[in-house]
């Protein structure tokens, strides 16, 4: 699927709900799901520090496609990873550098990525770009 | 519950109170962060900006010298106000972190060479605290840092036990912002002295809930922050005992601290300027001791007694949700409560409980070590001010409770 | 004398305008010590006490993140207005004293060993002077300082002289406050470039009166105050290219600048964050961020065009008075017109246009060095701003010629 | 003369001027007598740094009294050098210590002795006291 196909799936799963509260139902949810990361690579190795909670990130690259696997010890932060990973995990290089992230502010979740929230998700999308620039850069070599 | 304060008419006085978040009144638990100010000293900077903005200090003109006047009045009201022996003790600073680093820095040059060491607590705020361990760095040393013990209380015997250690300094927080507990500085100074080791306090947390005096306390340094006893950000007190300050060499140069220049050298003008390098903010000193004779007026006996019975109230509330934590639990605390809830990631609380309209923080309250010692990430905390009720506390854990069953 | 500027209409949004000295009208022509603030800045502030007042950075909830964010906007149209690469490149201060200790202490670690020297001009205001005399004194050397000509001009021929002495940082004031002299600062950093020095500008007289951008002087540093700029009180910038902030050792300790703390060992913050101790002052951000919107606006072309008027007609009305001696006649001069008639001590005259309402400052204007130099004991300053008139400079002319027949 | 009786004698003169201006012609006036301080003692020794203004101060015990001189660079400063110098020297140590400066509010001239005023006022009068408190302290003993 393209991004912007998932990206419009996700939006729909939320809209169904008007209440803040059932919005961060889902999202605690969708953070319960069983770890998205494998625990070997739950270590300092992969830890992106976002001083309030912790992220960790793994990428993977398989026939031009990246895939990611993340965690993190806040449920909420987890749940937004999910929502990210599902979009950008499985992606190419090239999708993953020009993937417009604003859907996360139609969701209504808009204030999680602010950089000045500190809670990881903003340095894990930077490592994700990082990622993908580097592949791509491997790919064009 | 009985209290002597007039809580309602006091909250019509401080604006943002009336805020609404998410549609939701807010319910204002970050106090030990930074407090709300009330119009009168919002007011007086106003005013000040309008009617009577000055650089001050060798101006010979009429605005100048007004300024000039009231900003030193204040020096004096503030010294009276904390019982310091001169007008001259009173160093106008940025705030906590900026009068911290001075004293490390100047006090350090003064009294710490290869070797020595800086005593702390382990419940200090980072800005007590890596000052102090930088010095200690560049001396080839590590920290003396007195243990806290299971209910976040300092060890006095592992206290007393490191002062024979022969530290240079001592730097203790007189109340922990992260647990609230109220150290028993008195004593503790007390007790450096015997080993004639000067004593600095943070008294970050503490003006706004008790009345300091230097005289009682016999600290040779205390130093505060205006944003956090009602008072506009950008302004912050060192009191420093006027034999230590005359000895210190200057922190910053330029501007007022001057006496003589020339290219070669300088001479330093006396205290408080030898202390007060640039232009100063005229504006925040004035809204300092605005606030300041905000809190004398309404009584620090009673919000103390008020607070204490918010503290109670909300121990007592909060009690009742299941897994509750409640993190520093000493027998002396202030304003603070610092909880966790069963294995709940604070973050996760905090995004909750600010989506109904409940400001508290989150985290590690910048004492990252205090936090390794209990072993836990961060917590949630709701700290509290005068102008705080039992409604909000009410309020508090209701949301409390209904975060928690969002999380289990 | 025509003027794109609707001065009187902007006299309207400056309240202390309106303030009366002694009875009479006050004419307010000591900009340079510090600006009046227009309402729209006042009102900044006010508004952010009273709506969105809260401690920034680390907090979870809807206010923290609110003020955070209004903060870090202000960074960036910062960053934008002065033309930096990065927002991180602005980091806030207390105002220019502080961010040039702030440079002298940390890049000095960073450049300056034992024998190493710094060059500035003759004509620095002892916050750009006294802070370079203390690390030259540490590494046991003397400043290097290029001289001063007749009309109050740096010597550049001095100046490509010393910077063959090999100095490690160079520092120089963009416009003096004392005399007005502007520096060809952009000449002065490429010069200093080719011989690898980095080069701080002393931009405290500067950013009021002219449009300056970073990438088209090139300076490695640039620093000023927000009270010199129609801010308010406590706030200051120090612009610093990223590859010297990153190298640089943090100034001060605490709060958020750390990353990672620990008794044993603390790793830093990134930029701006590092040298970000402590509280920051939100409100005076927002009002800087405001006062400078407001100069933008007004038009940094049409600012400098009318003060050139008005620096010009003061000269010619001024020159009119018998034994008048300009103190600083160069070629490039910005709003500021430093005088003494015949012997009479600056202080006797100053004293006198006080009380016929006319604050001027009298003094050495914290450049001792530089009165030494012209034989003085200080001067009469009359110091512009963009709401200045030219029936003011006709009060100031008749107030001089009448204290001057006075002290005659 | 007694203290309070110079004091006086100086109110009235300048009752008779209701204007700052003819007032501060009055001062000027002062000020500009012959110095009040021999030209030995004009050094760095007697030299009080009130940064606006300099001002030099020197004294002689004779008989119980204290014989001050001073003058000043800044003609105003030296005119109010002249009005406290009038009032104090020839008083002994203990008038001296006990004189109530606050005439000088009566003749609007207050400012001028305002500590942040760094025309070396203040620390004149400090010296004068001081130098009175030494000079009691050796005729007690
Ligand atoms: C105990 C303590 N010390 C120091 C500080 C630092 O104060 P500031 O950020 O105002 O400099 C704080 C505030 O967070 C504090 O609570
Ligand atoms: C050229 C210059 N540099 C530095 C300063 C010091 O600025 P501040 O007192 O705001 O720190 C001033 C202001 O007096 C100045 O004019």
């Amino acid at each position: 699927m393209t991004i912007e196909a998932i990206q419009q799936q996700i939006i729909e799963e939320f809209s169904a709900f008007d209440d803040w509260m059932d919005k961060y139902n889902l999202l605690i949810e969708m953070g319960k799901d069983t770890p998205l990361i494998d625990a070997q690579y739950k270590t300092n190795n992969h830890l992106i520090t976002g001083c309030q909670s912790r992220v960790w990130l793994h990428a993977k690259y398989k026939d031009g496609k990246i895939y990611f696997t993340a965690d993190s010890d806040a449920v909420i932060t987890k749940g937004i990873v999910n929502i990210l990973i599902r979009v950008l995990s499985g992606q190419s290089p090239e999708d993953i550098l020009k993937a417009d992230l604003s859907y996360i502010d139609n969701i209504g979740l808009k204030e999680h990525l602010s950089p000045t929230r500190s809670n990881g998700l903003v340095s894990m999308i930077k490592q994700i770009k990082l990622y993908a620039q580097v592949y791509k850069l491997k790919m064009d070599n | 519950m009985t209290t002597s304060l007039n809580v309602e008419a006091l909250r019509q006085a401080f604006p943002v109170l009336n805020q609404f978040v998410y549609n939701k009144p807010l319910v204002y638990l970050d106090n030990a962060a930074t407090t709300q100010k009330p119009y009168s000293v919002i007011k007086r900077v106003q005013q000040y900006y309008e009617h009577e903005n000055c650089n001050i200090h060798r101006g010979v003109h009429y605005l100048s010298q007004q300024a000039t006047e009231a900003f030193e009045n204040s020096r004096k009201y503030i010294a009276g106000l904390i019982n310091a022996s001169h007008s001259h003790e009173i160093i106008f600073t940025r705030g906590t972190t900026e009068s911290v680093n001075l004293v490390a820095s100047s006090l350090g040059k003064l009294l710490m060479k290869q070797g020595d060491r800086v005593l702390i607590t382990g419940m200090e705020h980072h800005s007590n605290l890596i000052p102090w361990q930088q010095i200690c760095h560049e001396n080839g040393t590590q920290l003396l840092v007195a243990r806290i013990n299971d209910v976040g209380e300092t060890d006095l015997d592992h206290y007393k036990y490191l002062l024979e250690q022969g530290p240079k300094i001592v730097a203790i927080t007189h109340i922990s912002n992260a647990l609230g507990t109220i150290n028993p500085v008195k004593e503790m100074i007390h007790l450096a002295h015997t080993f004639n080791i000067p004593v600095l306090v943070d008294g970050a947390q503490s003006v706004a809930h008790m009345q300091v005096d230097m005289q009682d306390l016999d600290c040779d340094f205390f130093v505060f922050s205006g944003h956090k006893v009602y008072a506009p950000m950008g302004v912050g007190v060192l009191y420093g005992k006027e034999s230590w300050l005359e000895k210190m060499p200057p922190y910053q140069f330029g501007g007022e601290m001057v006496d003589q220049v020339s290219f070669e050298k300088t001479t330093y003008n006396s205290l408080p300027f030898k202390f007060e390098a640039g232009t100063p903010n005229v504006g925040a000193v004035l809204g300092l001791e605005t606030a300041l004779r905000f809190v004398e007026k309404t009584g620090f006996e009673a919000i103390a007694a008020y607070e204490n019975e918010l503290l109670a109230y909300g121990h007592q509330q909060l009690g009742t949700i299941e897994g509750m934590r409640f993190i520093g639990q000493a027998a002396k605390k202030a304003a603070v409560i610092s909880f966790l809830v069963g294995n709940i990631h604070p973050y996760d609380l905090g995004t909750l409980l600010d989506k109904m309209g409940i400001a508290v923080r989150t985290g590690h309250h910048c004492a990252q070590p205090l936090m390794d010692r209990f072993q836990i990430p961060g917590t949630v905390r709701a700290s509290f001010a005068l102008y705080n009720t039992f409604e909000e506390i009410d309020k508090l854990t209701e949301a409390v409770r209904r975060a928690v069953t969002m999380l289990s």
